[in-house]
């Protein structure tokens, strides 16, 4: 992450999900924490995720799913962005993201397990990922300092 | 191609375009139009939804119906019976899922497979193409009570095909509700001629003697949606649909949580409805009523979701509905147990049951609410007949363009989202942005005032800070979703 | 010994009555009305009930309140915290235990120690004259929101003594409404006497500055309680409370389940109450509301049992009422757990958030709802001064022998037992035989012909059988109690 | 049980338990069935019963218990009808009979320890009890008349 430079997120929802009310809020909240949104919206692919994260060098995929599907569309997401360069861009993930009421730690390890770096249950406020996302900027700037003192 | 106009499509161009729409996925071959009107002629007359819809007309009843589908067709019967035995269901939904409502086949057959091999189901409904005639029919002859095909596909050509000859008497949807809320590239001249389709095939069906009831989708995206823009939308639906032959139609909305609104707005979408058929010449057109409980995001606590629930059950009593379709307990979580889906069910019926027999004093509230819809569904439709130059589909396809036609919140990008609604300081949803509905200036300034006057209760502007709060509202416990202190 | 009479008992008659009902069980010695004085002073305002059913009253909230009862103090302080922390209860009971309740203290140790013994309440309450003074402050202390102690019992002088003295603010019950429904064989004198003492003890509280309200038992039987019997029984309780310098008083009745008759039973509460009370002269009295979610046979399913409880929270919405008395979705199996206690909480919560900006119209139905109770009660009323010959505790004796006072499906003896009420076809509770109730010919005329058109609708004469069909209506799904096909 | 006599069911709520409504329905439904009902109605105590039984020869007593103190007022009814001779009176018991919602079995299981003949969950019909009666007295007949045969 540029020290200087306003970070940015490319958001959406995966799938053949239509969902847009709960990401049509997170832009706006995005925005208006100070981070670019770049919101590609519903019925995104892994593909369109990772184009728009190289495209605008995104510090961040925000991936939304609603719908059930959560599982089998988000499976793969990781190693495409290593395929495309982005190794560390940090990828989280949120919505109603299996099918049914099951317990979320269950379900958290399972997104993490897929190489999320962070997994967020149904009702989850926009602020608290936002907290977050700056935490993980923050020590990921630390410890790329790290690396580069170390060079 | 020619643009999509309001025409009845010939039979022989009917018949003409069905090979290439059954070739769409193996299973379309099976498709036969004169079997299929046998086999539901075999079929006894109760699991005939428009018989049962009739029934509900004459004895006023309220008729319960959940959401509800799986991947394979044993946990689907089981699923189905065990909501009509246990949660008392009147009537019967297969929902489709959501590779099947993208014509994504193949991920459906993979979402089959991984059901079967995880033993639960891994899509978020049926995959009635790719299961094809047979397996519905085993489906319809092992439940007592009608079925509708439920999804929210843009393009259900075959997906009508398969499920009608298949023993299904209902088929939800339209070339808007089914496109605008649920699609994001599909444009409105490919679902429009879509549903021409659809729409044609069940006037083909009732032209042969078979009764199919059709639905628009009332909900659109289920937030917050102002009455009159979801029954401009529903009655331009019935207006297609009655061209292309189609003669019973179940006209619906949801439910927005004011009380009153909601039942003004019931009462004016049959009334309206059958006003704009009978002046647009279709005269033989029976209207039925649905009524959705709460569409927008539910409290994930089940108490409070069956408070919720038991509001919209009282609220379907109420308004006289034909049907009432049920949320659950488990709604803002995932996709309900079937036990949670009953439970949602048996709350309704009993809130139902108990209100029946009761109805309300009818005064000056509820009229200026009825007026205020018929006012803004008439000026909302006769300029999209304007625009249309006398063509409803072409008029639809222009006002959109125009935001004449405009759903909140919706994903398409033939929607020009530039509507935002919010509560005012009642609950009731007004447009707190019109955008570029056609509305004049009395009704413009009916619901800039409503909207000033929570501003002035809750000291701050009308903002979409306001719009936001009233999406969390429900979920988090209120109807208005006040500044947090 | 003398009748009693309705006369404010002088404070030095009172004060010579007190040790002999502080000897009543050990734990009343330890009572001293100066020292309780301070202590309720020391408190903070919020745990004052008045205060706070008066902010309630200014705002318009609906406060809710669960019951809530258990043989131990430290299960009785997490029980409440719960109640109040997870299910939102703005107020909160302690219930006491049935053997309290017939003075059997004795039975109550019994039931305290088996209750330590097994590790779970082995009584239906708190046993609050077994657990003394210290004990009810510990529990006041520990809990954020004002208390009141809820029972059930006849002559409930020491346990007034005890909870007042150990910081409660509020106090349910009345002469009759914690006699008819409650005792078997106590006589009207005994419970008229021994509320006087209740009554004039809170008075004494009240007269040195410490406000405490009292809240006569609205639902009598709870089950199927015409608004006119119960509001003329609270009205009487009412006036003999007013008498001994009660100021503070929430008066109440219970839900029956239709919703236009509910309505018009609590705005005409309100209303009767407070022109008795002037025309009376006492003209300085406070009056909320308390509206009971149904009190009699629930559904056993949870489903249906959240039904009853969310329009029950819708009702008392509407009405208005500052108080709503929330059921639980284990009502008919019984005492629920913590957890089912704060989902009823919960779910009537999340109605009444909904409902509390909205409003109805009001017209005819609700009107001639309202002017028959108010005929009602003026008739039942003035037939009860009269037979006193001006004299309320007398003419409540009188009446209740004459049957002018005459309680559905009450237990005691005193009772004449010969009204029956049944709903009529709307599911309204009449009267389907008035007994000796003082009716005039209009008013009997009315109920015999809405329950005719019921008869007619149902083909079967109004009868006993009509009555269990009802009682058993709502526990089955339905609100009335259609014959059996 | 005379042969030609209509059978005596004494029912009551026992103890301090004011529940009026159940009662008046069983009494009614009792009628009905053409069978003789004593009812000694609510707050009745175990001598009551007994006495009540005594007294007017009875086959059956029914108890309610609605409050949920059944577990404590209940227990010893069996005894006392033993010393007073009526050893063999068919003991019914039914309502709400503990605290709280438990599971069936266990309180059943409980109660016919104590010495029940039969236990009824909240919510039954009377007529199903009725039956229960009606055959529980032609069974002690039959055992009766096998008993006198010996004689
Ligand atoms: C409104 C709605 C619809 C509307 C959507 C309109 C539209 N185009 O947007 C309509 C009616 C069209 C619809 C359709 C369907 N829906 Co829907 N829908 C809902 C509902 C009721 C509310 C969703 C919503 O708007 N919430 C409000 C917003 C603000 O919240 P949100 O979406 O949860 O988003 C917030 C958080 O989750 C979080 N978040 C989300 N993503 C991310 C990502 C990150 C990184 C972070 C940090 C946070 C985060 O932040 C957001 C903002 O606060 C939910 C249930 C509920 N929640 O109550 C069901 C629900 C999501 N739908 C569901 C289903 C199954 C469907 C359908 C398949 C239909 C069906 N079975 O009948 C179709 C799917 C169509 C498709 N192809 O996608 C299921 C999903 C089931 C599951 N996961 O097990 C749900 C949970 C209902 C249920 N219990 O069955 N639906
Ligand atoms: C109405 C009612 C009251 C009224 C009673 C008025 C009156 N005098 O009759 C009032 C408001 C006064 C009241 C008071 C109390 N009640 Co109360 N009441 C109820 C309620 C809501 C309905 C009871 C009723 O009338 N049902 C309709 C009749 C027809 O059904 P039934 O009584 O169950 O009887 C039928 C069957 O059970 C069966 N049956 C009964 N006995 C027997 C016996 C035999 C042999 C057979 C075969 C069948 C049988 O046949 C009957 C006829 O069909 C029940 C809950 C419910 N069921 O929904 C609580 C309930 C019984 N009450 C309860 C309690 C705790 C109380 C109180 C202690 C107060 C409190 N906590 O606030 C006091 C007790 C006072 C006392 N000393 O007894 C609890 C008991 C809890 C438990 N067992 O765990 C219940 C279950 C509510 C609850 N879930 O907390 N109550």
């Amino acid at each position: 992450m540029n020290q200087n430079r306003v970070p940015t997120v490319v958001l959406g929802v995966i799938g053949a999900d239509v969902h847009a009310i709960g990401n049509q809020i997170l832009e706006y909240a995005l925005d208006e924490a100070g981070i670019e949104a770049v919101n590609i919206g519903v019925m995104s692919s892994q593909q369109e995720f990772v184009e728009a994260a190289v495209e605008t060098g995104a510090d961040a995929i925000w991936v939304s799913s609603l719908y059930g599907h959560g599982e089998m569309d988000c499976r793969g997401l990781r190693d495409k962005c290593v395929e495309a360069g982005i190794t560390d861009i940090l990828l989280y993930v949120g919505g109603n993201l299996v099918i049914g009421k099951r317990s979320w730690e269950g379900v958290k390890d399972l997104f993490l397990d897929m190489g999320y770096d962070r997994a967020y249950p149904p009702g989850t406020r926009p602020q608290e990922a936002i907290d977050d996302l700056w935490q993980d900027l923050v020590e990921q700037r630390e410890s790329k300092d790290v690396v580069s003192s170390l060079d | 191609m020619k643009k999509p106009t309001n025409y009845k499509i010939p039979e022989d161009d009917f018949l003409a375009m069905r090979p290439e729409v059954l070739a769409g996925w193996p299973t379309g071959q099976r498709v036969d139009l004169a079997e299929a009107l046998e086999y539901h002629s075999s079929l006894a007359a109760e699991k005939n939804m428009v018989n049962r819809l009739q029934q509900a007309l004459k004895k006023g009843e309220t008729l319960t119906q959940p959401r509800a589908g799986v991947a394979l067709p044993e946990e689907l019967k089981e699923l189905l019976t065990f909501l009509h035995q246990e949660g008392e269901a009147d009537v019967l939904p297969t929902t489709i899922d959501s590779y099947t409502r993208q014509n994504q086949y193949r991920e459906a057959d993979r979402g089959i497979e991984e059901s079967r091999h995880e033993e639960r189901s891994m899509l978020n409904g049926f995959p009635a193409v790719n299961h094809g005639v047979e397996v519905c029919r085993d489906v319809i002859e092992s439940i007592e009570v009608p079925l509708q095909v439920r999804h929210g596909t843009p393009d259900s050509r075959l997906l009508a095909e398969i499920t009608l000859a298949g023993g299904f008497s209902d088929f939800e949807g339209g070339p808007i509700s089914y496109n605008i809320p649920y699609a994001k590239k599909v444009s409105l001249e490919k679902t429009l001629r879509d549903w021409q389709y659809v729409d044609r095939l069940v006037g083909l069906y009732q032209e042969r003697g078979i009764d199919i009831n059709r639905e628009p989708f009332g909900p659109l995206t289920g937030t917050l949606i102002p009455p009159s823009t979801s029954h401009a939308v529903a009655i331009l639906e019935a207006l297609l649909a009655a061209e292309q032959g189609v003669k019973y139609l179940s006209l619906g909305c949801s439910q927005n949580g004011n009380m009153v609104q909601d039942i003004a707005a019931i009462d004016t979408l049959e009334e309206l409805a059958e006003k704009y058929l009978s002046s647009e010449g279709y005269s033989d057109i029976t209207i039925s009523t649905v009524f959705h409980q709460w569409m927008g995001g539910f409290p994930q606590d089940e108490a409070k979701a069956y408070a919720v629930i038991s509001w919209g059950a009282a609220t379907a009593a109420l308004s006289g509905a034909t049907k009432v379709i049920v949320k659950t307990p488990h709604e803002a979580m995932g996709i309900p147990t079937k036990e949670a889906n009953a439970d949602g069910l048996k709350a309704t019926k009993q809130v139902v049951n108990m209100m029946k027999e009761q109805s309300f004093d009818q005064g000056e509230k509820l009229d200026r609410e009825k007026q205020m819809i018929r006012q803004e569904v008439a000026q909302i439709l006769s300029r999209v007949k304007e625009i249309g130059e006398g063509d409803w589909c072409q008029g639809v396809i222009r006002s959109f363009e125009a935001g004449i036609l405009d759903i909140p919140f919706a994903p398409s990008r033939y929607n020009s989202g530039r509507v935002l609604p919010a509560r005012d300081n009642n609950g009731a949803v007004r447009y707190l942005d019109s955008g570029e509905l056609p509305f004049d200036s009395e009704i413009m300034e009916f619901h800039d005032n409503k909207l000033a006057e929570r501003g002035e209760f809750e000291e701050r502007e009308a903002s979409f800070q306001m719009v936001i709060d009233d999406i969390y509202a429900i979920g988090k416990g209120m109807l208005i979703g006040r500044p947090r202190e």
